[in-house]
């Protein structure tokens, strides 16, 4: 594992900035301060950090309904973030979108998406544009285990494939879609093992490890930039919170409190930590340093975003057609 | 008999005694089981009927969809959930191709008895992908019964109709009206589709709702009152088969129409109101006929233009002001 | 400039100019490539611009037309066609959801210029699954333009535009339409999407009328010229934007309106059509609004039942004669 | 291989049916007795024949636009076939389905189907009313190579492999969907490893080998009603005429005349003909006679379509809504 210091310390402060980012976000929705859904990423960082950390801002991703983590990680800045949760004029979309749809064309961010696998096909669409015309650039997409069984899923890694589209398709696997366990939606373990179905590779790893994320995600995305065609990774992880916020007991309804607590044990950044220490990459006073920082950046967004006008209502009828 | 329960325990109800009653009848859907749907209409009804009754599907719309309609032309009565109607495009070829074609395309020799639940409106923040009221385009598709109960009342009654139906009926649903509550008889009862209901008679100008437009509607209606206007409140409910007759006998009554529904105005529900009337009642028309309905815009997120999205009280009381301008 | 082309040829010029011109225009659907598209209208076309320009796809509409969205979200400029409109409803998700949400949803930062080709009507004995016309629904989703061009000179110059504009654009032609001869210009010019044309002037009725409609509607215009009455031909070209003001202009002049358009009568576009009037210029309307529309039925397959349920020239002068009835 | 001889003989007839049967429809379609669309089945006889020759009158088939041999296999009868064809209203759909739409729900036939990977989904739910009332019965559905590649395949074959459906998923691979080739539409050879990826059995095997159809395909559906779940079985095969009829050259716009013929050297029927008269289990000349028995019922059918008048116009109004 050859990876340069400056990067791991970069997966570190990512990973924090999400964890902190979905704290407030849980802390402000209970206190009505965010309106509509919030489905939190908490638990889940190591992944987004880990495979966006491959990517430069010409890559393309597209993200999920639980997209916090993945905008972050792909350079969104905070404040426009936070002013869209908060349905603000300043917000990434004015406001429009909400959580479930930030996006950011300039970076490459092109979108959240209200439709489980709905963003599998606008990932190999965003493939086309980068073969067609930018070869070298790749599109990466974000999805969970129980959109994989979603037919958007299907014709979106075979179409990749016959193509030898620059995509790399990353399966989150939580075990869970909302209440519905993986056991429950589909009668395999790895989830990986479709990519053979397609003529792709196919690697399942610890989601929960940045830097085994990092490393396949990078391999992966290095094959797609070579023109050599899609990979489909798969990242075993699990998510801390409800399926959204306000889903009863985080979800007690279908999982049981040793469940949760055994994955909340296996925290990607608690993990992440014991090794920069052991590694002496990090001192415990440099990541303390990281987490205030971060802290810091949040709080402003919070003040930013309200002290943000919402959008006027003329802002209805704008954008329906360019 | 004075009951009160909420819209999803009558829902609620109507699965439980279909379900009892006929074992031919079961439920499909994401998190329908345990979790007991996403608004609580399932609500232990997999407890009472076991997982393969009440069963929880994979994310994958077309397949159940479609898998209800196999297992409706085999002898089955499947109700199918879709927890919101802006996914039900995921299914379409099941549903326009396959579920609305089948009975004439083979002749009248299959039938498929079936029922697709969807909820459709803004108003819970949750954007432009999951608060659509689309609803009126599967008008413009052949072979497919389409209820909109208005009322804890009616989706019980609507329901329990809609199961023992032979023919495919898409149940409109309304996510703001979950928690509504009102009378619901304990018994079984049907309410038919395709008939419309004078919630309150009037001679003096008609509005034609739908959902929790109606109950919106005899608000405005109760305010007119006080000022003399004596407005008829009717209740569509249902868009497929559509009760032309109860529109026009209305129209011919008050020479006035005021169609009131949270879909997008261009292509909505009222402009096929409109246009009967305009082909059929032309005569007894006095005012132009105004629709109150969702502008012509996706729904958005951010809470102000999301409520300005809803059509409001304060929107048919305009467009009754300007339907008395010519009375 | 008297040169004769196909409606499909014209099509194809369409295409083969602005892949000329511009690279970011790019070809992607079901046998559109060494076979040509199954109506042809894509014919030579890989041979000239290479297999990934003109791409052959797998049976995966989601995928293709999802594909599309991204592709023109980040700089492209694609063209799908989707072999028959029924086969829209495998991608409705993509086209309801995604592509014609995007630019609002994400405050207008993303611009999805893409054109969906499509074809309706029924005529080939292709069946309830192969024949529909139901572009109308697309009306009532906010974000989508919608070209429906009568002739090959407007089929070519229209999609020029669709090409060029910066918004998902479905373009709807009629599969009987393909082999209709017409002039049309050698060089590149565009057609405006959301201009109504006045193809025939006349004082007397108004019809307004899509795709093949068209021509049926001005046949019977020169017939009923002969009779003395003296009818206006609108072809409407596009359903959004939806010239308003065109179709008012005349209704206001002549006092009627008969709409001749494929699709099932219940919810289609005459319906909003005639809501427009009843709503807009009552006052002017002297006749019933009549709709020449194809049944709510599916379209069967046989013979003789297919070619009754196409709307005919006959059914054009029966609503003629109707609205002569008030004049 | 111990198949029962008179088993092995309706193999046979059935092949034949199926055969003269398509090249009755070719020709009347030639002359313009049969208006829209005929996709014929034309050198693929074994899989229909020796898939079906497993199912009784209680079993499900789910079919699709190639639809003739199959409904022929699961029994249909030729009159109100052809008179379908013709537009009859002596037709199994009173003529309103046309070639496209076959269906005789009493003989467990739910459908030729339009929509390619549209029978897919309602083989599901044709599996899933077995399961909850009729154990032991078993839906067979019937799609092209290219039609595996329709989100409604991955939808289908996870929910019945989760779900345990009596459903047997037979893939006719012909090589090609319409004009676009195997490997210009998926990169794989084999369909059957997608089986894999849902947790199901998944076999390839010669689709022109009448004999091994049969055993794979009783094989699969014994298991089925077994109660042990779904497989995919994947039979190679070819189609000897265009895509429909009127595909300019049999197809000659995307392939070769040579490859054509290879194919029609590989005859099913010829080689099953090869097979029986090795193994003394028909004689030329029983053979013949069966061709004959055949010959005069299709005539027969034509003679009965011919006749028969079309519907009503007041049909077109008909069964709507039930
Ligand atoms: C087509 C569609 N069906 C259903 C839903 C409702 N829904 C939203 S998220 C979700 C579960 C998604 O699970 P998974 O893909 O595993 O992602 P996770 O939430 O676990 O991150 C469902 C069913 C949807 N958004 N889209
Ligand atoms: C969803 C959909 N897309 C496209 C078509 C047009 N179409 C009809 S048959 C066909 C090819 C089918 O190929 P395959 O599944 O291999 O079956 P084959 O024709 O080879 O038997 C296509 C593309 C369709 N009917 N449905
Ligand atoms: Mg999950
Ligand atoms: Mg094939």
């Amino acid at each position: 594992m050859d990876i340069p210091p400056k990067t791991v310390r970069e997966l570190y402060r990512t990973m924090v900035i999400i964890r902190a980012f979905e704290e407030k976000v849980q802390d402000l929705y209970a206190r009505g301060h965010i309106p509509g859904l919030a489905h939190l990423y908490i638990g889940e960082e190591a992944i987004a950090a880990g495979v966006c950390a491959n990517l430069g801002d010409k890559d393309y991703i597209t993200s999920t309904h639980r997209g916090h983590g993945h905008v972050i990680a792909k350079g969104a800045l905070l404040k426009p973030m936070m002013a869209e949760l908060y349905g603000k004029e300043t917000g990434y979309c004015k406001g429009k979108g909400g959580s479930m749809h930030i996006a950011d064309v300039n970076l490459g961010i092109l979108g959240a998406n209200g439709i489980a696998g709905g963003g599998l096909p606008i990932a190999v669409g965003a493939g086309l544009s980068c073969k067609m015309k930018h070869p070298g650039q790749v599109a990466v997409c974000f999805f969970g285990d129980a959109s994989s069984n979603n037919g958007t899923f299907h014709e979106s890694l075979n179409f990749a494939a016959v193509h030898k589209l620059p995509v790399v398709f990353v399966c989150e696997n939580n075990g869970f879609g909302i209440s519905v366990s993986q056991a429950q939606h589909q009668a395999i373990i790895d989830i990986s093992i479709r990519a053979a179905g397609y003529g792709m590779p196919g690697v399942t790893v610890d989601g929960n490890d940045v830097l085994t994320v990092y490393l396949a995600a990078g391999e992966a995305i290095d094959r797609a930039r070579r023109g050599e065609g899609p990979t489909l990774l798969e990242c075993k992880t699990y998510r801390w919170r409800g399926h959204h916020e306000g889903d009863p007991n985080q979800g007690g309804r279908y999982r049981s409190k040793e469940d949760i607590q055994a994955w909340v044990e296996n925290c990607p950044i608690k993990r992440f930590e014991q090794y920069l220490t052991k590694n002496k990459v990090m001192t415990k006073k440099q990541m303390q340093a990281v987490w205030e920082e971060v802290e810091s950046e949040i709080n402003e967004s919070i003040e930013f975003a309200e002290q943000s006008p919402f959008p006027p209502l003329s802002e209805m009828y704008q954008d329906v057609l360019a | 008999m004075s009951r009160i329960i909420t819209y999803a325990q009558a829902l609620n109800e109507a699965l439980a005694y279909c379900m009892d009653q006929d074992d031919s009848v079961f439920i499909m859907g994401e998190d329908v089981g345990r979790y007991g749907g996403i608004f609580q209409v399932t609500a232990g009804l997999q407890d009472r009927f076991g997982v393969d009754r009440v069963m929880d599907t994979p994310i994958s719309e077309a397949a159940f969809v479609g898998g209800a309609v196999g297992a409706a032309m085999t002898g089955m009565r499947p109700v199918v959930e879709i927890m919101f109607i802006d996914f039900i495009t995921v299914a379409m070829d099941m549903v326009v191709n396959q579920m609305a074609k089948m009975h004439f395309m083979f002749g009248g020799r299959a039938k498929v008895p079936m029922v697709i639940r969807v909820n459709i409106g803004a108003g819970r923040g949750t954007a432009a992908q999951h608060s659509q009221s689309f609803h009126a385009i599967f008008q413009h598709i052949p072979g497919i019964k389409i209820a909109m109960p208005s009322t804890p009342h009616d989706a019980k009654g609507m329901l329990i109709e809609a199961i023992q139906d032979d023919n495919p009926v898409l149940f409109v649903e309304h996510k703001k009206m979950y928690i509504d509550k009102g009378e619901v008889p304990e018994e079984a009862y049907t309410v038919p589709i395709g008939k419309a209901k004078v919630v309150r008679p009037g001679k003096d100008i008609t509005v034609v709702a739908t959902l929790n437009m109606v109950a919106k509607a005899l608000t405005v209606a109760e305010e007119m009152a006080a000022q003399g206007v004596d407005m008829e409140v009717i209740d569509l409910r249902s868009l497929c088969p559509l009760d032309r007759e109860a529109v026009l006998a209305s129209v011919r009554k008050t020479g006035t129409l005021i169609t009131a529904d949270e879909g997008c105005h261009t292509g909505n529900m009222g402009a096929e109101l409109a246009a009967l009337v305009a082909e059929q009642a032309l005569d007894s028309l006095q005012a132009p006929i105004v629709r109150v309905a969702g502008p012509d815009t996706p729904v958005a997120f951010s809470p102000p233009l999301e409520q300005a999205y809803i059509p409001s009280e304060q929107d048919i009381k305009d467009a009754v002001a300007r339907v008395l301008e010519y009375l």
